[in-house]
């Protein structure tokens, strides 16, 4: 622990040091590249954790530096400082804040949508600075901007940046490890999945984008007293391009990576541009090879290497799940009722018609041929499948239009029908976010609290699924079976009252298919929820269910006990291979 | 880039750490004295950068030819000033703290100048070279560049006279040098009884000029003031020329260059009138001499000569009279010594009247790709701002 | 002479790491139809696309004509021989039936369907029309008529009946039949059993992905039924 | 009435050379979904073999064979070594395309240097129409552009090749199972996509300025322009340069051109929010 330690502090005295062992040029010269790091750091937090590419951060780096620069142009003091640092901070962000929430909400997954909007939005910003003379002092930009009051720009200025970045760094590398975090990873590795365990993602999303237009802010605060003139470059697509490339080639999977493109591009720029004619043909190659074949780039790089020697950069805090918190109240009368639900997608009817209720808990599974419209009914329930005519109520309440993430709040748990998990995240971080469903508060987000917890219905899973246990695996290396159990878990963590399951055994060996079957009905015995099951597998509806449903082209064909559905003439036809 | 640049260069890439680099910069200069030279050799001004270098290097060696500046040989030392400000001002902060030059001649846009403004603090000398839209004093700062009182008042009266014009188009790109061109046109056009028919300011992306050209022919403008800069400006007249309104309706700007006119391309270059202090083939003798002297330094297919990089070898010059008139150089002893001075340039005769020149000027007309002298206005004012 | 046109052995395959197809083996000669059936979502699609090289194999031997094709891309084993009719979107929709049945051709003559014409006019009426318009039932024809007319030794069908009118299955047993006779190879994946035993040589039982049960002949209904009733 | 007839032959004109700038990202981004940041600098590739051409004092007419095959050269080599393996992941595609950008923009600096290049008129007088007096060249272009959208067009109907593009393009599978070799089809889509660059850079040679950095300034405007009209099919093209370049020429009439300019970008991110697939899209 206490190398890694060193490791970690190694860099920040070696900047500390850095102007006394060259040129307070050249300390001048790195802090421009620092601030251009923590640019690059906003980038890395949406990019690498989030999965989302923001085009256009020179945006919000150039509001913050016209905002300070605006400020400071007047002779002031510490008190007016701070202002304009907290305003150059605060503003970009809300900005930010407002676009991502726009956005994100319309649409779910990382299309290039969003990069291109952020794109055409700091061209839009570029023209804006240009033209508005009055506010931003035009093509000329804002000039005569003081240095801190009693701070050399030139000189001691070069340690307040020092210190802007130790804060950066610090609240990235704490923020991954905080619930908060994980959950913006899980956006990345499996969005639809998270939005089943209750999290808006498209706030998680805007919150990271805000977050980045904030140390984008904050750099800006402080280019303008290091430079003494902000103009229109500052907020162009050219630079935003820029911080992009440093970001590819530093590294985009931590907060240190961007720093060490900015910098390394940033000298060498410096140095060979006056003498080394095709300059940006080498970064244009050094960066085609690492989106091509590195994408940690070379941050990355140095990670896996001092791996390879033992030292682990990134060592998580391990927790164990010592407070136990309380299951959720399963309240008792479960009502799911499908009163003539149809659904159109363009000529095809997927469900027409379907009207079925259920009153008791227990097992009730949902069988028929392909294409049946037995998943479809599973969407339409859970909001994933909107549905043109007729009525789903559940509880006494109506879902029309509903999105998947209110679902866990109505207590309704959903494993889908191809195993879908959080590869990327270890078993123990799947867990967490099954556990935090319903649970998880706005307080919570930033403690490391929340690791803590444990349910005894998870002691009862990592009984019967004892590779829960070792939870530093990631989830990515298991067996599809043990992706089924891992997604089955999360699905019923969460203790909701109706659990819907898609063809829970499907890819699972003979003895992995008992070992489901089991769980489930103990399950069902032990808590009071009414369980969905879609199954082909007739040993498995024999084995569990309670009540059978049978669907056909969109409708309800026939329900009972299995022994009923077996005598009924209908369901024979259709089963044994009769015309569809 | 002869080979031995290309490997003495590449070495000094693979040397290039900064610990190297900065303890060679230490090293206090010599006897020699350094002078800063800022010209854009990349972004889209770069194209002026290779003539403006070679201009610098004559400068430089008519100079120490003549015994240098106050006894020292002069090293010239250049940076690239096409960067965006930031990066131009980190780059000639390098060159005063780094590499220890103690004065600096720049020929770069108006947002650089800033940037350099800033950095200097009136702490070392400063010649900004080109034409500019004036109107600014600040410490240290000497201009040897036309002001649009120089060029544009007399050429807009000479040629309303010459041609009777009656409406004026002004057309230029969205920031203060064309607005600032555009406010002194309009008070010599609203003098001579002149209507302006329309002004319109365009982003710096704007390739098609369709709806302009059509307000020029119907508003019937005689003379169409052009302050569009670089690519536009080539963009704008090739359009202009296409629409036939060449033949009836003049141009006139004061950055149409001889690298400009190229690109216009000589079918589409008539009627176009351009006023600067210096043009390729001014008639004068020291003109003369010095395109001469130009070919036989760089060879007949050096980069063409134009107002831009000529005006380094002026910004050298003037550096050089201002420093000997002060006996040191030091802004403080050259800020009062400038006040006055004089000396005869490429350009003709030449004397400082509060921080500008005031100067020959000339005005050309594009005869194919060649600009023809039409008129010249002896020692034009500068204008009234800066008074001592 | 029989030669041999397909041979299967101990082939798996799936999606990713997903295993769905275990350790299958079968061989199609010339002039033989084998059929395979078992409920849905046994992997019986599965094994289709990866004969036809929609989907990579993950182990196992996979000969057509004699040669291991394992490696060699879809559109490959087409030109060697190889016809497909997939089970879902089964043509262009944006085209229309004409351009359907002419896309892969030098030619856009329809000649070669003539036969096809006279047993399903219903095809040669909407010509002209999208294929995306047409009823489930049509497009299975459709497809059916495409491959039956590809000159390849050995068509493979998944679910060529879904959706089909009784009346048309016969005519596509008889086609079928014909085609037998001329020496081509079929690999038919179907529920109907009543079609398959019009054709069928030997049948194989899918279910969780591996061989459960194979018989030779063409009267195995009541047998098969009772396997996988309910 | 002349300013209406001035004004629709602008707009006619501005509309047909967006498209024609557009048509090779339509093909490239709108058919095969590949982000090219480089489509720019291919129609800059363009204009400079019309350059190259001229300076060997050549008939204008040479360089558009030769355009074709330069961008056609660089267009596979920049598949084969790059786009190849990025056809699943867009962002990827986005970056790595932006370092070609900056190694063509480069390339064409370090050989013709930074100066303006003039092409020579075509045609340079002009003719009356409508009652006004409008460059004949430009007629001329609009011509050649509507006849080459009208055999476009009918060529992707109708032609074996088209039909195998559409086809591959909605129904991958099916096209493998009878024989239709994605891979190469792909790949010689990219390479018509950019080699229609090509062309349009040859074709606007002589009207537009010619310097290595004007790549991106077509890049974005077609990049709005396939957004707001719609991917995945030719007419979304044709939709999305009237409403770009409709937009860009009245509100620039009404306030100025730098409203115009502004217009256009809000339009697209309206688009980009509200409707990602356009008008006119069949993805």
């Amino acid at each position: 622990m206490a190398f890694s330690l060193v490791v970690k502090l190694l860099p920040m005295a070696a900047l500390l040091a850095f102007p006394f062992l060259t040129t307070s040029y050249s300390a001048y010269q790195l802090g421009l590249y620092l601030l251009y790091g923590i640019v690059g750091q906003g980038i890395a937090l949406c990019w690498g954790n989030g999965g989302f590419l923001p085009l256009g951060q020179a945006l919000f780096f150039g509001i913050g530096a016209y905002i300070s620069g605006k400020i400071l142009q007047g002779n002031i003091g510490w008190g007016v400082v701070i202002l304009a640092l907290i305003l150059s901070v605060i503003i970009p962000a809300l900005i930010a804040g407002f676009i991502g929430a726009l956005v994100f909400d319309r649409q779910i997954g990382s299309g290039p949508y969003f990069s291109l909007i952020t794109l055409a939005l700091s061209l839009l910003g570029y023209q804006l600075a240009n033209s508005q003379v009055l506010l931003t002092g035009g093509f000329n930009g804002l000039t005569g901007i003081n240095g801190l009051p009693g701070i050399d720009s030139y000189g001691n200025l070069y340690f307040f940046i020092v210190g802007a970045l130790a804060v950066s760094t610090l609240f990235l590398s704490h923020l991954v490890s905080t619930p908060f975090g994980q959950l913006l990873a899980a956006v990345r590795e499996n969005e639809e999945r998270l939005q089943f365990l209750g999290v808006k993602t498209s706030r998680v999303k805007a919150a990271a984008f805000a977050m980045s237009g904030a140390l984008a802010g904050m750099a800006g605060a402080f280019f303008a007293p290091h430079q003494g003139i902000v103009t229109p470059q500052v907020v162009g697509f050219i630079l935003s391009a820029e911080l992009v490339i440093w970001t590819a080639v530093g590294g985009r999977f931590g907060p240190v990576g961007p720093v060490v493109g900015a910098v390394i591009i940033g000298f060498l720029a410096s140095g060979l541009r006056d003498s080394f004619a095709y300059w940006e043909v080498v970064v244009a190659l050094v960066f085609i090879i690492v989106v091509l074949r590195l994408p940690g780039g070379v941050g990355g790089l140095g990670i896996s290497i001092a791996k390879r020697f033992g030292i682990n950069v990134w060592s998580q805090k391990k927790f164990s799940r010592t407070e136990t918190v309380p299951g959720a109240d399963q309240k008792e009368s479960p009502t799911l009722e499908f009163d003539n639900v149809s659904v159109q997608i363009g000529p095809v009817a997927i469900l027409s018609g379907l009207s079925f209720s259920i009153k008791q808990t227990g097992i009730h599974c949902l069988i028929g041929p392909n294409g049946a419209g037995k998943t479809s009914a599973l969407n339409a329930l859970t909001g994933k499948l909107p549905y043109s005519s007729g009525k789903i109520s559940w509880r006494g309440n109506t879902l029309k239009g509903i999105r998947p993430f209110r679902t866990s709040g109505l207590g309704i748990g959903r494993k889908l029908q191809v195993p879908s998990i959080f590869p990327g995240l270890t078993i123990r971080q799947n867990i967490d976010i099954a556990i935090w469903v319903n649970r998880l508060k706005f307080t919570h987000l930033f403690s490391l609290k929340p690791y803590q917890w444990n349910i005894s219905l998870l002691d009862e899973l990592q009984d019967s699924f004892p590779f829960l246990k070792d939870n530093e695996e990631l989830a990515g290396t298991l067996s599809v079976g043990q992706r089924q159990m891992l997604d089955f878990t999360m699905a019923v963590l969460a203790e909701p009252n109706l659990i819907l399951l898609d063809e829970p055994c499907a890819g699972l060996s003979k003895s992995e298919t008992e070992n489901m079957i089991s769980v489930i009905s103990n399950l069902a015995r032990s808590s009071k929820a009414t369980f969905i099951i879609v199954e082909h597998d007739m040993q498995v509806v024999e084995l569990l269910s309670d009540h059978v449903f049978v669907m056909h082209q969109g409708k309800l064909l026939a329900e009972g006990s299995l022994n009923q559905i077996r005598d009924n003439k209908e369901v024979q036809r259709i089963y044994a291979g009769g015309s569809k | 880039m002869k080979r031995r640049d290309f490997i003495k260069s590449s070495l000094t890439a693979v040397a290039a750490t900064v610990t190297v680099q900065t303890i060679v910069g230490r090293a206090w200069g010599g006897s020699a004295l350094k002078v800063g030279v800022m010209i854009p050799l990349s972004g889209p001004a770069g194209l002026f950068g290779p003539a403006s270098k070679n201009v610098s290097q004559m400068a430089a060696d008519d100079i120490n030819a003549a015994g240098g500046i106050l006894g020292r040989q002069v090293e010239l030392v250049f940076a690239d000033a096409g960067l965006p400000p930031a990066e131009a001002a980190q780059t000639a902060l390098r060159l005063w703290r780094g590499d220890g030059c103690e004065a600096f001649i720049g020929m770069h846009d108006s947002a650089v100048r800033g940037a350099l403004i800033n950095v200097f603090k009136g702490q070392v000398p400063y010649i900004y070279c080109p034409n500019y839209e004036g109107g600014e004093c600040a410490r240290g700062v000497y201009y040897v560049g036309e002001t649009p009182a120089q060029s544009v008042v007399p050429s807009i009266k000479w040629l309303t006279e010459e041609n009777k014009l009656k409406k004026f188009y002004l057309i230029g790109n969205d920031y203060n040098w064309p607005r600032d061109t555009n406010a002194i046109a309009k008070n010599t056009i609203a003098e001579l009884g002149g209507e302006v028919v329309g002004e319109e300011y365009m982003p710096f992306t704007v390739d098609n000029f369709d709806s302009s050209l059509a307000k020029i022919k119907e508003t019937g403008a005689d003379l169409v003031i052009i302050t569009l800069v670089g690519g536009a400006s080539v963009s704008f007249n090739r359009a202009f020329a296409s629409f036939g309104l060449s033949d009836r309706v003049l141009r006139f700007g004061t950055l149409i260059d001889e690298n400009t006119l190229a690109g216009i391309g000589a079918e589409n270059s008539k009627n176009i009138y351009s006023a600067a202090g210096y043009f390729a083939n001014v008639q004068t003798d020291d003109a003369k001499a010095f395109a001469q002297q130009y070919v036989a330094k760089f060879g007949s297919d050096a980069p063409v000569l134009n107002a831009l990089s000529q005006s380094c070898y002026d910004g050298l010059i003037a550096l050089d009279v201002i420093a000997e008139k002060a006996g040191e150089m030091s802004v403080a002893s050259m800020e009062n010594a400038a006040e006055g001075m004089e000396y005869d340039g490429p350009r003709g005769h030449a004397t400082m009247k509060n921080k500008h020149l005031a100067m020959d000027i000339y005005l050309a007309n594009a005869v194919g790709a060649e600009f023809k002298i039409v008129k010249s206005f002896r020692n034009m004012e500068p204008g009234n701002f800066c008074k001592a | 002479m029989t030669s041999s046109l397909l041979a299967i052995k101990n082939l798996s395959g799936g999606y990713g790491d997903l295993l769905v197809i275990r350790s299958v083996s079968l061989s199609v000669l010339s002039g033989r139809a084998i059929s395979i059936t078992g409920r849905n979502g046994v992997g019986k699609t599965t094994l289709m696309r990866l004969i036809s090289g929609s989907l990579p194999c993950s182990s196992g031997e996979l000969k057509f004509l004699g040669s291991n094709i394992v490696r060699s891309g879809a559109h490959k084993r087409f030109s060697t021989g190889m016809s497909y009719a997939p089970q879902e979107n089964i043509v262009f929709d944006d085209l229309t039936v004409e351009e359907n049945l002419t896309i892969h051709y030098r030619d856009s003559s329809l000649d070669r369907y003539n036969a096809l014409f006279e047993k399903f006019p219903r095809l040669n009426e909407r010509l002209a029309q999208r294929a995306g318009t047409l009823s489930g039932g049509e497009k299975k024809l459709l497809s059916f008529s495409r491959v039956i007319a590809e000159p390849t030794q050995l068509v493979l069908l998944d679910e060529p009946t879904e959706g089909v009118q009784s009346e048309n299955m016969y005519l596509m047993g008889q086609v079928i039949n014909e085609e037998k006779s001329k020496g081509r190879g079929f690999l038919i994946v179907d529920q109907n059993l009543t079609f398959l035993e019009a054709f069928t040589d030997t049948i194989h039982l899918i279910d969780h992905g591996e061989q459960i049960f194979q018989t030779e002949g063409n009267k195995f209904r009541t047998e098969i039924e009772s396997l996988i009733a309910i | 009435m002349e300013v209406l007839a001035t004004f629709t032959l602008n707009f006619v004109y501005s509309s047909a050379t967006l498209a024609l700038i557009v048509l090779g990202l339509a093909l490239v981004f709108g058919l095969l979904g590949v982000m090219n940041m480089a489509h720019g600098e291919f129609v800059m590739l363009g204009a400079y073999s019309a350059y190259v051409v001229q300076s060997f004092s050549a008939n204008f007419l040479w360089a558009v064979p030769i355009s074709i095959i330069v961008c056609a050269l660089v267009g596979w080599l920049m598949e084969w070594a790059i786009i190849r393996h990025l056809y699943r992941r867009p962002f990827d595609t986005l970056l790595a395309t932006w370092g070609v950008a900056i190694l063509i923009r480069k390339g064409i600096e370090a050989i013709f240097t930074r100066d303006y290049k003039s092409i020579n008129q075509i045609m340079p007088e002009t003719v009356e129409i409508l009652g006004i007096t409008y460059p004949s060249y430009r007629l001329l272009l609009i011509a050649i552009i509507i006849s080459l959208f009208v055999v476009l067009f009918t060529w992707y109907q109708k032609s074996k090749t088209g039909l195998r593009i559409r086809a591959m393009v909605r129904n991958p599978e099916l096209a493998s199972a009878i024989g239709i070799d994605t891979a190469r089809l792909s790949s010689a889509t990219f390479i018509i996509g950019v080699s229609s660059a090509g062309l349009a850079g040859v074709l606007l040679s002589p009207l537009v300025r010619v310097e290595p950095y004007i790549g991106l300034d077509y890049l974005l405007s077609s990049f709005f322009i396939l957004i707001v009209g719609g991917l995945g099919s030719l007419e979304g093209l044709l939709i999305g340069s009237a409403v770009i370049g409709g937009s860009d020429a009245l509100i620039s009439t009404i306030f100025d051109k730098t409203a115009g300019y502004m217009s256009v970008l809000l339009i697209s991110i309206l688009f980009l929010w509200l409707r990602p697939d356009g008008i006119f899209s069949r993805r």
